[in-house]
């Protein structure tokens, strides 16, 4: 297969067609409409399912329920759109069913605007909606990652009977970039035993979330705790540049992620050691090796297109080994190489290694 | 090493956009590192539209510069905001047409042609963006003019089919005076 | 000065030529070589004799391009005196 | 008590036939609900429908939050629960990826008629293939007896302290006569459950609207007016009475839509 | 430009009338919209309703999500913007403790017939005292041309690319059919902005909607036909051509309910 | 006036009605339905404004209307019913107008079951809705502080014109106890300049969310963000018991910190020297004092009715200082003074204070 | 033993009283002293001989109560010699 | 030191929750500093009602407790789920008519009353909720009887004001058995 021009929205919405996306719901949302519309074309020449639901609240209910069907099944949609599926979103935690959900960041908070963003980070890992619940959330920074996120999405989704969200901007919807697409996949076949299809010649099943006494819903949540840990040891990714000599770390992910690349050869250039680490799962958040390089390293700097809200979970991982700080751009305001750099010499001064 | 970032700015509807992703189909034909990045917005009319392209022969980090090295404004409202901030050295390419500015800039260096002139002249001013792409090309060596005709045969739709003979003589025609007049 | 008479905001003008097929006497019409502002070609009137005042382009205009005049009724004498 | 019964049986086998006998489709679970709950009644009738149509193994149910939550304990389908007045879009899903099953939603009239109104109304219209019981107790049962959109003008609930103001708190809603307005609706009906005919009168109905599904004619949905007598405070028999004289006063019990297939089906 | 109209009205003063002023409802600002987008149409016919009723200073309105997301630019009274579908809500509040003034809402078909569907008929149903203009054009302009629940059958759409098959996708929803259904509703009509004649009968129909809440008669909501030439691709009268055949085919223009008291109204 | 036996649902209800509550729309949910049920009657005695919506997102935009004309206006919920709520509050947010919602917590994720919880702490206090904002978030543990917090929670919306929760739970609404009303407060007759009243005799007011453009947008987000560091250096609020020789710290807040009341007193009894901590706002989260005690502490232990959610918090405070134990229950299910005793004791020996 | 007959599982029953309504041979009767296992004052058939197996009860029983049995059609003849 | 942790338990419908409720306006009335809390539900009948309400001189922490220092159960389930989990030293007050099983346990005060026998003999079954609670103020002494009377004057909505009097005599006999049962 070779490599092609590819927009993210297109690239996403292909990925999932390709690895045997089932049926998809959505609700159409500046910067992800182009999935939808491509997938509106895509899935029923397939011969698979496609629905324009009547909002994001019914489009992540027709996902839970085809879900609950065992199928594999997906939504994207952008800030607004994913605040109204915060309900739904906790059901299918609560349920333990797997779903995938593409959340295209963009300006808020409110109607705010449609360029990109990173400030439904906390929605996102902290929990997406009411309960105690934590989503496994990816963090693509370029259209191949996003395409091969889409794959790792279901498989985790599946393994873990789990709420995964991949978390993108608008930036990463709307860029062409060369890309490879995975092989083209069928639909699976057959369908988990756990699934509602039918109690034909076998035990029925019955999905919910509804569990009456408190002693009973503590045993559901520490079952969903204990599945979470065991979430929290094995699948925590990142990805690092340069970090081997590195002084100075920079902790960025999505698209401020690569903006770091960028920033950081220019600093290598003039001679600061500086290496990026790049988250690349939110939830779990990549902790250990974080925190490893906070001891090595003199001097962080986060950066976000937020007010500041990985921030916190750097903050609370470094345990004040090093000083940290932030450069935020907000309002769907991309951030620049040079205002970097600039922050980026500001703390290599500050802590001497300049 | 080939690395060059390029903004395409103007009207909608002058085909900016296309011009761009078309450097970018080239820039990946010859082996290039590429991104496009569209500026996006609502549907709404009469606005500007811009991407900015980077072609490059080492991974692409930021899809978007402060300091394009270089510039192709296809209006004056773009030769406004764009003029100021090419890197300098870089190259300020402008549709003379519809800009009768000058720029005041020593250190880029600054071509002019009158693209959507030509463009009528060839029997459609929306090719105006194949005259500039095609001088540009011709300015900045960065990809062969063969590569860009290639691509356009491949990435021209069935509707538009009718126009590639056209638009590759507005590639040669934008090359042949940036030429002279570069 | 006819019946009636148009006053264009030529700057508000989108070219989108609704008021051009409504125009009972039709001398609306869009300019082909000169842009506006916004960059559209304007409306511009043919025959401003012709205009009756009827405010039709004023009605179907999505952009409130046109006020619109008409004639005040005259005391026929002072028709003929003039 | 199932020995029992079995001995029971086996006495009179010889000289005695069966005429009712518990729905296979239904669990021995003893129900929530409270005395005289309508809904225990439904529940049956949705089981002998399951049983006559054999469909039991091919069914798939959407709960509802109000106090048919619990539905899947009692009623012997696969199921999953829906949140609350979404089970239509839930069941949407469902029936999408597995058109050869029957799907249906059993839901209250605050989860329908309120929360729910865009679902169900869109899922009607999209003439999704599946098929909706809806009971009307015109009242919010499981949070305490507050106001339902289908609460009757006048009407003491716990948030209509001084009975329903509809100038104020608006006017009971006529769901059936809004779903009959929309194009993929095949089959909308209105019933109640206050005594023996009406009951049996329902049941048909709901045969119906399974059968509709099952012949892929469109959506249908039973509305069946219902009584709640812990929130209306009287004894479920005197209930029956007051919702036949006073809700099918203000709610029809009609057929609002039925096309000519679903006119043609034999129940 | 102004004083330019200033001075030219004044040359004029004494041998002309004006018979078409710019409103004072609306703002200088000039639009968004695209060329020939009835949005403007309506926007104006708005404007010159609120100076004929003269209620500028004590009207509030209500912006949608969609095209029509910065009308607060351009009708010149006191505005807020509501989130997606929610502004019959918004404006219950806002009208619930401000009893004097006049609320309106201004939403489009995804805005009004998909995710706001709830709060549309439950606004209408407790018979609020606001007014809603409701753009029906059958697509979601600002997001770029998807379907909308109004898409007729067969339209092609960015969401619809080989035409809107009604079977998966569901059919055309008529809303103004459904709002009349509600008991709040005082009056409910469909109307269109395709020809003179139809924008002049718009005008009246959403100054006696105004005028209904003026008077306290209960929920009132115009549906106006209108066209989007960019995402239908075809120029602004051409689209008004189509909208005339065949959207008024399918949505009769009609006033589906009108209580007497509004009947009586003199507009 | 004297104390009287209150239910703390009816008590926050009767204490928003004195406080000079114009206008409530809520929809019903347990464990808070006997305040709306209050409110139904209440309200309109008193000539004012109560509705019951159609659902929590008709409820919340009603209450942004209100908000918008310049009255004090509230709703309540629950778990569910708050997440339905994220795009509205989000709205709020964005456009800066004074809302007050409670939130009575109850066992999540899904539907979970009604009996008290206090796991929507990350939802409430990181962002309650997309983009970048945090809203208020206070904490009564008794009856008499609800009531107190409710007259708060009006002040502090209307001071600084933003959103302001109350994190109750199933106990708090369901309690009695003996507690004072404020007197009856008519409600206010003048209307905010910026309210959207009519534009009678001034410039019309605007109140929107969306901002094209993301320099635009960033500037709002800014002012949001300056808005938000003055809250928090001026708002953050606590009570503490016996810490000033503390050597062990119990951290916890609402019904788990007044059961701390007594997890201390017997530990006190048995000559340990423990204080506790509890948060009266959750955000902003009392950092400074926490910090300062974390110096002091040998040791820290964090209760809460979740999987640990304030935990991070206090994780991200102490850095590291202390070690940091964690006493949570799920589901509903109330934490037993004696079982937080026995980790308390556990911690004690741990860090050798005992 | 009569026409019909019914079988009643006591501990289902909520002792609502619904089916002592309809009976049309009203022999359904609540237990005034009885408790069942719910607590609940259960039916009781007050005469069994008269019940004509009509199913009225099982029709209206929310707690599926009831399981009813009618006698098989048997020739005259049999019954004569009975 | 006044302070007394006690669980009312029965069936749903047997007042209990009034009952304590009843207790806790005393013990405001008396200046103790009181907690009522009641297990609640959604609505489904024949279910169990408890409540726990504590009255203590120093102000209240915990609202629940494992260890009760009295109990007061009104059928068997209450018994059976209650009676291992009073205090050491505590009391469990029985309502005998509906509960035949005896206490194993030593080390608590067991106190028999025939409350529902007696509540149907004074004319009202619904009354052994004051019965069994003039029982426990005669036994704990925790507040005076007159105290509840009061309260009871007080909180006896109007539709149930003719059955002050039999509660009251309901409250006096209950105390009368307790003492000499106690
Ligand atoms: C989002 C959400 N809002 C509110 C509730 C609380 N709630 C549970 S059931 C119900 C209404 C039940 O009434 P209805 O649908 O008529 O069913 P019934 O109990 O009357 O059969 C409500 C409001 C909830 N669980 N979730
Ligand atoms: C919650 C939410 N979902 C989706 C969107 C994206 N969106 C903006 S406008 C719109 C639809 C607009 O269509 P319509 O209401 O018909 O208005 P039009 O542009 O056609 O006038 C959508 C889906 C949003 N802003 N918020
Ligand atoms: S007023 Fe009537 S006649 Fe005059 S230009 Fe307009 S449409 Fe034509
Ligand atoms: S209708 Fe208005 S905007 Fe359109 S062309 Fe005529 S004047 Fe211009
Ligand atoms: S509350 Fe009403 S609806 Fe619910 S179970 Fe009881 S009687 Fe039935
Ligand atoms: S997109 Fe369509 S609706 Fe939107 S402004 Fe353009 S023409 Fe009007
Ligand atoms: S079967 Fe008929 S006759 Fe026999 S008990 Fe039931 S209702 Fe009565
Ligand atoms: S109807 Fe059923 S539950 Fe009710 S009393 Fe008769 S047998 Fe018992
Ligand atoms: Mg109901
Ligand atoms: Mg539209």
């Amino acid at each position: 297969m070779v490599k092609q021009l590819l927009k993210g929205n297109i690239a996403f919405a292909e990925a999932a067609v390709r690895n045997g996306l089932e049926a998809y719901f959505g609700y159409p949302i500046t910067p992800q409409s182009e999935a939808l519309e491509h997938l509106s074309g895509r899935m029923i020449e397939e011969g698979r399912v496609f629905l324009q639901a009547e909002s994001e609240v019914a489009a992540i209910n027709m996902v839970y329920g085809a879900a609950c069907a065992g199928v594999r099944t997906m939504t994207s949609t952008s800030g607004p759109g994913f605040s109204l599926m915060a309900e739904g979103l906790s059901y299918i935690a609560g349920s333990e069913i797997p779903v995938v959900v593409v959340n295209m960041m963009r300006g808020g908070p409110g109607l705010g605007n449609i360029q990109p963003s990173q400030a439904d980070y906390f929605l996102m890992t902290k929990t997406a909606g009411h309960g105690d619940f934590h989503p496994i959330v990816l963090a693509p920074s370029n259209v191949q990652e996003l395409i091969d996120d889409v794959a790792l999405a279901f498989e985790l989704a599946e393994k873990y009977r789990t709420l995964v969200l991949i978390a993108g901007d608008g930036s990463i919807g709307q860029i062409m970039e060369a890309a490879e697409l995975p092989p083209m996949q069928p639909v699976r076949k057959t369908r988990p035993a756990w699934a509602t299809t039918g109690a034909q010649g076998r035990e029925r099943n019955v999905i919910t979330s509804l569990y009456l006494g408190a002693a009973n819903l503590e045993v559901v949540n520490k079952r969903l705790q204990a599945k979470l840990m065991e979430i929290k040891h094995h699948e925590a990714r990142f990805s690092e540049v340069q970090t081997e000599d590195a002084e100075v770390l920079l902790v960025a992910y999505g698209t401020s992620g690569r903006i770091c690349v960028s920033v950081l050869r220019e600093a290598r250039r003039e001679g600061l050691k500086v290496g990026l680490f790049r988250p690349r799962t939110l939830w779990p958040f990549p902790e250990e090796r974080l925190a490893e390089l906070s001891h090595q390293v003199r001097g962080i700097m986060v950066v976000e297109m937020s007010a500041g809200q990985m921030l916190e979970d750097v903050e609370r991982v470094a345990q004040g080994r090093v000083p940290i700080r932030f450069h935020g751009r907000m309002g769907g305001v991309i951030p620049m190489v040079d205002e970097i750099k600039l922050d980026l010499d500001a703390l290599a001064a500050d802590v001497a290694v300049r | 090493m080939r690395h060059e970032e390029t903004v395409f700015s103007g009207f909608g509807g002058q085909g900016v956009l296309f011009a761009g992703q078309l450097l970018s189909y080239a820039g990946l034909a010859e082996g290039l590192y590429v991104t496009w990045f569209p500026s996006y917005g609502p549907e709404m009319r009469g606005g500007t539209a811009n991407c900015t392209v980077i072609l490059s022969e080492e991974e692409i980090g930021a899809p978007v510069v402060r300091h394009p090295t270089a510039a192709i404004v296809f209006n004056g409202p773009s030769f406004t905001k764009y003029e100021p901030l090419v890197k300098p050295g870089g190259l300020l390419l402008v549709n003379s047409s519809l800009i009768t500015a000058r720029s005041a800039r020593e250190d880029v260096r600054a071509v002019f042609v009158p693209a959507t002139d030509v463009a009528t002249e060839l029997g459609n001013v929306r090719m105006a963006n194949m005259v500039l792409l095609g001088g540009f090309v011709e300015l900045t060596g960065l990809v062969s003019l063969q590569t860009i005709v290639q691509q356009l045969d491949e990435h021209l739709s069935e509707r538009q089919r009718k126009w590639l003979e056209p638009n590759e003589r507005a590639l040669h025609r934008g090359a042949e005076l940036a030429r002279q007049s570069g | 000065m006819g019946r009636g008479m148009v006053v264009i905001d030529v700057d508000r003008c989108k070219g989108c030529g609704l008021c051009t097929h409504v125009c009972p006497v039709n001398i609306l019409q869009l300019a082909t070589d000169t842009y506006n502002a916004k960059g559209y070609h304007p409306v511009v009137v043919t025959d401003a004799e012709a205009c009756i005042g009827c405010a039709s382009c004023a009605t179907i205009c999505p952009d409130v391009v046109f006020t619109v005049y008409r004639r005040k009724r005259q005391p026929r004498v002072a028709a003929v005196g003039a | 008590m199932v020995e029992h019964l079995e001995t029971a049986e086996a006495q009179i086998q010889d000289e005695m036939e069966l005429v009712y006998g518990y729905p296979e489709s239904l669990t021995r679970a003893s129900t929530h609900y409270c005395p005289g709950c309508v809904h225990g009644i439904v529940h049956r009738l949705v089981g002998e429908v399951l049983d006559e149509l054999g469909i039991r193994e091919r069914t798939i149910g959407v709960a509802p939050v109000g106090c048919a939550v619990l539905a899947y304990n009692y009623i012997n389908t696969d199921f999953v629960e829906a949140s609350h007045g979404r089970a239509p879009a839930m069941a949407t899903g469902l029936k999408r990826v597995n058109p050869d099953k029957i799907v249906f939603t059993y839901q209250g009239d605050g989860d329908l008629a309120a929360i729910g109104t865009a679902e169900i109304i869109h899922a009607a219209n999209r003439g999704e293939l599946i098929t909706t019981v809806f009971i009307n107790n015109a009242i919010y049962g499981m949070t305490g007896g507050q106001m339902a959109p289908t609460t009757l003008s006048g009407m003491v609930t716990t948030s209509t302290p001084t009975g329903r103001d509809c100038r104020l708190a608006g006017y009971p809603m006529r769901m059936s006569e809004i779903l009959a307005q929309t194009a993929g609706a095949a089959y909308i009906a209105r019933e109640m459950a206050v005594d023996l005919a009406s009951i049996r009168k329902t049941k048909q109905a709901i045969k119906r609207a399974f059968l509709t599904q099952m012949n892929g004619l469109g959506f249908a949905c039973i509305e069946v007016l219902a009584t709640c007598p812990t929130n209306w405070n009287v004894d479920p028999w005197s209930a029956m009475q007051w919702a036949k004289e006073h809700m099918s006063a203000y709610y029809p019990v009609q057929t609002f839509k039925m096309t000519d297939e679903v006119k043609a089906l034999r129940v």
